[in-house]
């Protein structure tokens, strides 16, 4: 049962992501290969704060979206200058410049052996300890998430957003403030990463680096493509996809040590069928990089 | 039955091109709305119009770098409406866009080799020699960056291009364009040239009315996508009310 | 409201020795000329004479190398695109511009100013105001489709429409941000018959708002006779300005035209 | 002196695999990811042929050179000429791509496991010394080969019809498509030339500090980091970019230690991206048009 709920927990903690994500790439057209650092910073924020300095569950949680908000300012800066592929490049420089520093600044982060022993968080007195909690508790993030990002995209500012993704120079042309809206999704969307980063700091006790790589990364834009972007239930779909089924797999037999490789070989496959034959994914109305233009 | 008939037809009619009932566009946007029109054999065909009347487009859609909507585009004799622009160069239509394009990274010699990409190396040499005789402003600048030539010379290895694979039809889009005066008048000098000497029958399309006129054998004149008037160019070109008509 | 015989006067938009070159050609040359409030003015001119160039400089989308541009007594020079349209100049792009997958009722809303929705803070805070507003947005939205006769395709995607239509929702986005200069580019090229009269009847009635117009357009025969004035540019400048009757006249037009 | 040497060997390297990448980039315009796999499957397939089936190593590396060749024209035919045939973004692509790599990285690892493989000649090499810096010759031929490729692709592009070809593709692929080329042809053919430059770079890098199934990535990055800093589309802009890079790796590496090697690579890349995007040799990167 425990391992049940260990998936699940598993597929909230994606299903934050891939929807956090979401509000980037597939409402604004922003392609970020740089998700799991922003994961990996809210992770080590919140461990290191609870590790070193004591501090109660929530002002970590908090610390750590504001540490990943700013950094995501800064990440978003670039899409100011540059577009498309150029931009997923500069976010994937960001995520291994962000690895890098994970796993070289032995001082602070403690480096590959990451931090050991982050206390169990307490809530209101009740300490959560237990598989059951915490999915409890990754439920609630999950629908706090989805209430966030459908709020959003309901709204007249989700419009925007969606006018920026589809013909950004049309959106200029009716006077709205292109470069405020980009910076406020990449603000709020590395929020989003680092709040659930912080519960999975708690969760897992140890953090390292390897958490948060590029593989990582490209995992969780596999997710909301898979799912479908633009669309809000695309990225659970997406997560329930992509976790489940190699756990499938897993309990046909495949050995423990070909399991890693195999899923990551299911999720190679499952990108590229997906990305040649439905680019919008399963649920998704938006293609990555399609604009609204046709051509002259 | 009735189109290969008819195809049989223009085969023994001595047109080169014969298009019947054309439209074409962008995406959405109808541009062309049955358009009809030929050119015959060693025959200069001008097609003027104001802006926006779907000039380019025609050529675009007869070369195939955008599909035909509908109706007949008809090349000796073959139906070429979804032919793509490789197919359409190897069976000896050749197209020169707006604007002296030319590969301006690449030297003046690659230029024209890149013309004939599709013939084999010795053909290619030997087509080169004897196009260059045409044009011996280039035959001096063959290594340098078609890039730095200036807009008359770019326009001139543009013709050049073309003319590498032997083309039967030549279709050149504005190619006075951005040009000054004096070098108008070159170019369009060398067209005739081209045209007695090669006996390639050429569809070129003019803002320049008065000067293509006395160039060209036949005029089409468009206006919204559709044929205004088709006929004798050197009348049109005496008939200043009737231009004035077709333009403002 | 302002008294009329005085507005027809009074200048709008003021455009002065704007020049504008793309390495080595010059698309602008010193053009100059000026827009009264309530007038609307057909540009028109050879292919590269630029006209486009100047919409996008009116609208902040290029800077120019010198020159001045100034709109109720606010410099344009200085401002981005977006602060533009909010000042109250707005526009159509050549290659229509509409975002295709919303749907049509999205298109107008998203050109509304200054909605309390927009805020992201306001989604969360006011969310009643927020509400309230859209509604309201929503009703003169549907009001200002009803004008072009889109109505019934409210909640179609953009995409859907055909290519007259969706001109016609690009110049009701135009207009729903309540701009008082609008700048058309080529309104009615590739446009039915029966659309192209909707749509410049639709221009025609604009003064009475005063609303001006700057279109750009080559079917001079359907806009002469809505224009109050043409202006003829070719090679970057500005060659002959009138009334539309007079510039088709003028030697120096029908010289351009048939060289 | 030693530092001097350790900056053109490292040059030397990121160049190799640069010049397929980049050759790629020119004509395609979008990222192809997983040219990083097409590197590893070089020296991984030197590995199979020399240990499984005995061949002396100066056969296999060519048949391992013609292996990553035909994959990576594999991936062309099999993934991007569909997609470009429906009009793909290039971030579609770009995705894609990604997948490839991530597909056929694990299976690399599923096949050789994720242990450190070898294929050097000897297994302690002498080093030489030049100059008073101590070189091994699999460096000093791993610089060797880098010139020569240089030397070999400039004569391509310029005096076959094919290289002239590819730079027409990659200067107007429109006009390049009214003059009668057929773009798949020549994007076909420079896959098969980048991969098997990658391939060679593989086997190169291979030979001197052996390999790992995912070597592709960090040698890809480099050369992504390379190609950008340089300009797209500039050859002595790569060359200046793979200096540029190296230069910067190892002296980060000698005052802050190595492990800063990495990150301070994408430092650079992300110091260009937000100041000068098109690279010191680049074009300007074109604005969309309005």
């Amino acid at each position: 049962m425990d391992y049940f709920y260990h998936i699940l927990v598993v597929v909230c903690i994606y299903a934050v992501l891939a929807n956090s994500l979401n509000l980037l790439t597939g409402y604004t057209g922003l392609l970020s290969l740089a998700h799991a650092a922003f994961f990996g910073i809210g992770a080590y924020s919140a461990g290191l704060l609870a590790l070193n300095a004591h501090m109660p569950f929530f002002v970590c949680i908090l610390c750590a979206m504001v540490v990943a908000g700013i950094l995501g300012l800064m990440v978003g800066l670039p899409s100011l200058r540059v577009r498309d592929d150029y931009l997923a490049i500069t976010t994937f420089a960001f995520q291994i410049l962000a690895f890098g520093c994970l796993n070289n600044w032995v001082s602070l982060t403690g480096g590959p052996q990451g931090l050991n022993g982050i206390p169990r968080p307490a809530i209101f007195g009740i300490v959560i300890a237990s598989n059951a909690q915490f999915l409890v508790l990754t439920a609630c993030v999950c629908s706090f998430t989805y209430w966030v990002v459908a709020r959003i995209v309901r709204s007249p500012f989700g419009r925007v957003l969606k006018a920026i993704r589809e013909d950004e120079i049309f959106a200029q042309s009716l006077g709205k403030n292109v470069a405020k809206y980009k910076l406020t999704v990449f603000v709020i969307s590395s929020c989003l990463a680092a709040l659930i980063g912080a519960v999975y700091a708690f969760y897992i006790v140890s953090i390292d680096p390897t958490g948060f790589t590029v593989m990582e990364s490209i995992f969780i834009v596999s997710i909301l493509i898979i799912g479908g972007a633009g669309s809000l239930w695309g990225p659970f779909v997406g997560a329930v996809v992509l976790v489940v089924l190699p756990e499938v797999l897993r309990q046909v037999g495949l050995p423990e040590a070909l399991a890693a490789n195999s899923r990551q070989i299911l999720y190679g496959i499952l990108l590229v069928t997906f990305m040649m034959w439905r680019p919008q994914g399963l649920f998704g109305e938006y293609k990555l990089g399609s604009s609204s233009r046709e051509g002259k | 039955m009735l189109k290969s008939l008819r195809h049989i037809f223009n085969r023994c009619t001595n047109n080169v091109l014969t298009i019947e009932r054309l439209k074409s566009g962008y995406g959405k946007k109808q541009v062309l709305f049955d358009v009809s029109l030929d050119v015959k054999e060693r025959e200069i065909v001008a097609i003027i119009g104001p802006n926006g009347c779907g000039k380019s487009t025609l050529l675009k859609t007869i070369c195939g770098v955008i599909p035909a909507w509908k109706g007949d585009i008809d090349f000796n004799g073959h139906r070429i409406n979804n032919a793509t622009p490789a197919q359409n160069v190897c069976r000896g239509i050749t197209f020169a866009p707006q604007g002296s394009r030319v590969f301006d990274e690449l030297s003046v010699a690659e230029n024209l080799e890149i013309g004939g990409f599709h013939l084999s190396e010795k053909q290619r040499r030997s087509r080169t020699d004897e196009i260059l005789q045409l044009f011996p402003v280039l035959e001096r600048r063959l290594q340098q960056e078609a890039g730095r030539l200036s807009g008359g010379e770019q326009q001139m290895l543009a013709l050049a291009r073309v003319l590498i694979p032997s083309p039967k039809l030549l279709m050149l889009d504005e190619p006075s364009l951005g040009l000054a005066p004096g070098l108008v008048e070159e170019i369009f000098a060398k067209i005739a040239e081209i045209n007695s000497q090669t006996g390639v029958s050429i569809l070129i399309v003019e803002q320049r009315v008065r000067a293509v006129l006395a160039l060209s054998h036949r005029v089409c004149s468009l206006k919204l996508g559709k044929v205004a008037l088709f006929g004798n160019a050197a009348e049109l070109g005496e008939d200043s009310e009737k231009l004035k008509q077709l333009f403002l | 409201m302002q008294d009329e015989t005085r507005a027809e006067n009074v200048i709008m938009l003021d455009v002065e020795q704007v020049s504008k070159d793309f390495g080595g050609v010059k698309a602008l040359s010193e053009a100059t000329c000026s827009i009264r409030e309530g007038e609307i003015v057909c540009l028109i001119g050879p292919n590269g004479s630029g006209k486009t160039t100047l919409f996008n400089i009116i609208t902040g989308f290029l800077k120019p190398d010198c020159g001045k541009i100034v709109f109720r007594g606010s410099d344009l020079l200085t401002l981005p695109p977006h602060h533009i349209s909010k000042i109250g100049i707005s526009r159509t792009f050549q290659n229509l511009r509409l975002i295709r997958r919303l749907s049509v009722l999205d298109n107008v809303l998203l050109a509304f100013d200054q909605q309390i929705g927009e805020h992201l803070s306001n989604l969360f805070m006011r969310t009643q105001a927020s509400l309230q507003m859209e509604q309201r947005n929503r009703d003169e939205a549907f009001s200002l489709l009803e004008q072009v006769e889109l109505a019934e395709k409210a909640h179609n995607a953009a995409e859907d429409l055909s290519y007259g239509q969706q001109k016609l929702l690009s110049i009701a986005c135009c207009l729903a941000t309540r701009a008082d200069l609008l700048l058309f580019d080529e309104p009615i090229a590739g446009v039915s018959p029966y659309l192209t009269d909707r749509i410049l009847s639709l221009i025609r009635d604009l003064p009475a708002e005063g609303k001006s117009v700057i279109m750009i357009e080559h079917n001079l025969d359907a806009a002469a006779p809505i224009c109050d004035r043409m202006i003829f540019m070719d090679s970057g400048r500005i060659v002959s300005e009138g009334t539309p009757e007079a510039v088709r006249n003028n030697a120096q037009v029908i010289k351009a035209y048939i060289q | 002196m030693q530092l001097v040497a350790n900056i053109i060997i490292a040059a030397s390297t990121i160049l190799l695999v640069g010049l397929g990448f980049a050759l790629i980039y020119r004509v395609v315009r979008f990222f192809h990811f997983a040219h990083g796999v097409v590197f590893t499957s070089g020296p991984y397939a030197a590995f199979l042929l020399t240990t499984r089936l005995g061949l002396p190593l100066a056969i296999s590396i060519p048949i391992a050179v013609v292996i990553s060749a035909a994959l990576g024209a594999t991936m062309e035919l099999a993934v991007y000429r569909p997609l470009r045939r429906k009009g793909s973004s290039p971030l579609v692509l770009l995705m894609a791509s990604l997948g490839i790599y991530v597909l056929l990285q694990n299976t690399i690892s599923l096949a050789f496991g994720d242990d450190t493989k070898s294929i050097r000649p000897n297994t302690i090499s002498e080093g030489i010394r030049v100059f008073g810096a101590v070189i091994t010759p699999v460096q000093l031929l791993t610089v060797a080969i880098s010139i020569g490729l240089l030397a070999a692709m400039i004569v391509f592009f310029r005096q076959s019809i094919m290289g002239k070809a590819l730079r027409a593709v990659a200067n107007d692929p429109v006009l390049a498509n009214i003059s009668g080329i057929d773009s798949d042809r020549v994007i076909f053919w420079t896959f098969v030339i980048g991969s098997a430059l990658a391939g060679i770079a593989g086997i190169m890098v291979a030979m001197d500090v052996d390999m790992t199934p995912n070597m592709g990535m960090n040698a890809l990055m480099m050369a992504v980091v390379a190609v950008i800093v340089g300009g797209v589309g500039s050859m002595p802009g790569l060359i200046l970019g793979a200096v540029l890079l190296s230069a910067a790796q190892q002296l980060s590496s000698w005052f802050l230690g190595s492990q800063w090697q990495e990150p301070m690579a994408f430092a650079v890349l992300l110091v260009f991206l937000l100041f000068r995007p098109q690279g010191f040799l680049g074009k300007r990167v074109k604005n969309a048009s309005i």
